[in-house]
């Protein structure tokens, strides 16, 4: 079993430099490498290029890397719901490359999976796929979209084990597995760090082989973004 | 005329026993509430679950179970969760029955704006691309016209699009409208809605043959 | 939750017909659906075109199809250990289309995601790229592959539920996840049927929506190919 | 001159710390039982089983726990389970770290032929076309020659080939040799070979620079 521990975050994010491009993991504040994301603040590392497919809200998730102006370049689907990021795109100080979610999510699954392209319906005969070559299958119109490259992959997972193999609880799971293995190096902070043999081999949803790096993360917030509760009867 | 829960419960309608079906944000959302008790229906929300529940009792709230809306939700017997690629691989492989979403603007030729006002609003698209250039049966449901008054079912979408000849239905606060070769065809009247008045709610090419009946709720 | 629960293997394999393209699941004779096999059988139903990924042995798995010779044509990537085949396929009566393993999982995958063909390197400069589009991505040569098309997939899952949802075992997951789903219709036979709710959401490994029908097989003989040991000390 | 077991044993020096490694059937699978204790690797079958263990102890054979050669196998502490797709994601995406196979015939350019002798064997590539248009690093295990004393290392394959120009380095009863862009570069002769037995065994071309040293197992 080949060990991927590493003991804090500090250690975990070693290489980490100005100018990289980086894949967060998560779906609104779901899922999202909350202390990663704390100490590429306090790393203070700038000119990043994230791959996420949101921008968290204004003073969390990536919301507080984009109130340090860490940002040069967001890639995600939506970007609703934070002030500063609608601020800095208005301004242009911020670029933003917006892509439909299904093309995200196969876009790092293309990086981790070898394919060097792939054909999807998303974006046909939109502004999506000005520039980008179509085509025909079977009569229906398809753009062609390339893998992402990526410097470092940030994940967050429910349990993970000294192998690298992580699972995920409820809809926490969303863009985290296909980020796996997409990037040169992939960082996983899991809530729980358990021995190898700890998990059933049946239940890992990513297999070790796809994480470089994986440590315990110190404590998660676990924002909600929408509470939305019913009343008990 | 209806409102926008009364725009929901017609579409609710068009839900049919063993349905998969994808709910986006706003009105969508609401059409869950007035499914049939007695059809078996499950949710899919693309940031990865299927067989959504209501949302959960106060003291319930799981942050790491919420739908596409960043809602707190729970699930049903029978759900599992998965990963974004493979709730993509649901939606573009056309195993989701039905689609419902909101529009800013539709074309007569079934044409769908609904991501981005240029200069304006840019929220991105989010799931609706994938959602709107895959289905094969897609729902649209927003009223008839804008706050300004002005039509949104026209000849030409004015703003980005978000998909082409991809909207085949068409439910509003006015009517209920199928988009066909030659433009939108008028089904049903909203209770107390006269022709007139949707025609004149209608900027793009309209199709009204024989009586069109009043919708029934 | 939507019920997909049938009978028997007789009602889940309704509409099957001469001349149709079945996908079957398993690696060699390892979670292969056995009851659906021996149901084709008793069928008669021939003219077949089978997609999997090896041909079973001599007398079990697809094996027994081919001694009856209901199969025209097998699209698999290794069909060794299997002296019938061997010989229809010299004497020119079986079709045969080789197929590299990685690319026949992902001629599945993408019938089941929507996608019509991708980009591999398997295969190029081989006879496998004869006759298909080459094309160069970041100075790699790569293939263009279609995906499957196919009337019927069959898989074979350790446990399933009423909603359709499956967890397989071990390595009798193989091929079964990306078959479901790449089909017009997928039949899932499982060793354990359970009600809905049984399984916990977060184990599932191919969610319910995949499956058209699911029924518990009625028995299993779980043949193993090549009993290897090792002595106790 | 090796054995096969020798030839595993040499082949397993190539093996380092924190590898992850796919091993064929035949002489590959053998390169396990060589491995050095103090390093940590992990083998991956691509039937779906990544940290394999050794062959399980009569009695306790699983028939849904097997390896890529069908054999029945068992896994150590931190292995994992996952589908085809997933398993050639590993190899396609170059996961792996280090892939170990037989082969019929290699040419000093690299190109290898393991699967298919026109009109007498189609077993199949199995993986084989995957891995070799896919590893990084790949070491290729066989015999020198074949049974009718025929060399194996050719200037052009004759068989079909599985992949073009993606050998690195072949280990055999008689030598290691690395592909250069000028041919088989001789690295290591087998204990007891002369360079001349190696020279007369060895149809492509074949560098010799300095002295040969004998290979240490």
């Amino acid at each position: 079993m080949i060990r991927k521990t590493v003991e804090n975050v500090q250690e975990a994010l070693k290489g980490v430099k100005d100018g990289m491009t980086l894949m967060l993991g998560g779906f609104g504040l779901c899922g999202i490498p909350e202390n990663t994301i704390s100490e590429l603040v306090r790393l203070g590392v700038t000119d990043l290029c994230c791959i996420s497919n949101n921008a968290g809200v204004d003073d969390f998730g990536l919301g507080l890397l984009l109130q340090k102006k860490q940002i040069r370049k967001m890639i995600s689907s939506y970007v609703g719901e934070n002030d500063e990021f609608e601020r800095q795109m208005l301004s242009g100080e911020l670029e933003v490359e917006l892509t439909p979610q299904g093309t995200l999510a196969e876009k790092c699954r293309a990086a981790q999976a070898g394919f060097p392209a792939f054909y999807t319906p998303a974006g046909f005969g939109t502004e999506v796929a000005l520039g980008k070559e179509t085509r025909e299958f079977n009569g229906k119109m398809y753009v062609l979209e390339e893998a992402f490259k990526a410097d470092f992959s940030f994940v967050k997972a429910w349990k993970g084990d000294e192998a690298g193999n992580l699972i995920f609880k409820g809809t926490a799971r969303n863009f985290n597995p296909c980020m796996c293995g997409a990037a040169n190096i992939t960082v996983a902070e899991v809530e729980e760090l358990l021995p190898a043999g700890s998990l059933d081999p049946n239940d890992i949803h990513v297999p070790g082989i796809f994480v470089q790096r994986i440590f315990q993360g110190e404590k998660y917030e676990k924002r909600i973004e929408q509470r939305t509760v019913r009343p008990r009867n | 005329m209806l409102d926008k829960n009364g725009i929901a419960k017609r579409i609710a309608k068009e839900v049919k026993d063993g349905y998969y079906v994808n709910l986006g944000i706003g009105i969508p959302t609401m059409v869950a509430n007035f499914v049939r008790d007695d059809i078996s229906v499950e949710f899919q929300s693309e940031n990865g679950v299927l067989g959504m529940g209501p949302f959960p009792f106060e003291g319930e709230e799981d942050a790491d179970i919420i739908n596409a809306g960043k809602q707190t939700i729970t699930t049903m017997p029978g759900a599992s969760f998965f990963d974004s690629v493979t709730s993509f691989a649901m939606i573009r492989g056309q195993h989701v029955d039905l689609t419902i979403l909101g529009a800013m603007e539709v074309s007569d030729k079934g044409d769908i704006a609904n991501w981005k006002i240029p200069g304006k609003m840019v929220k991105g698209m989010g799931g609706a691309m994938d959602l709107v250039a895959s289905a094969e049966n897609i729902i649209v449901a927003m009223m008839h016209t804008n706050r300004a008054g002005e039509s949104k079912l026209l000849k030409e979408c004015t703003l980005p699009l978000t998909g082409v000849g991809c909207v085949k239905k068409i439910v509003t606060n006015l009517a209920v409208l199928e988009v066909t070769t030659d433009g939108f065809k008028l089904l049903e009247r909203a209770p107390g809605v006269s022709v007139e008045a949707i025609e004149n709610a209608t900027n793009g090419r309209l199709i009204i043959e024989g009586d069109i009946p009043e919708m029934k709720l």
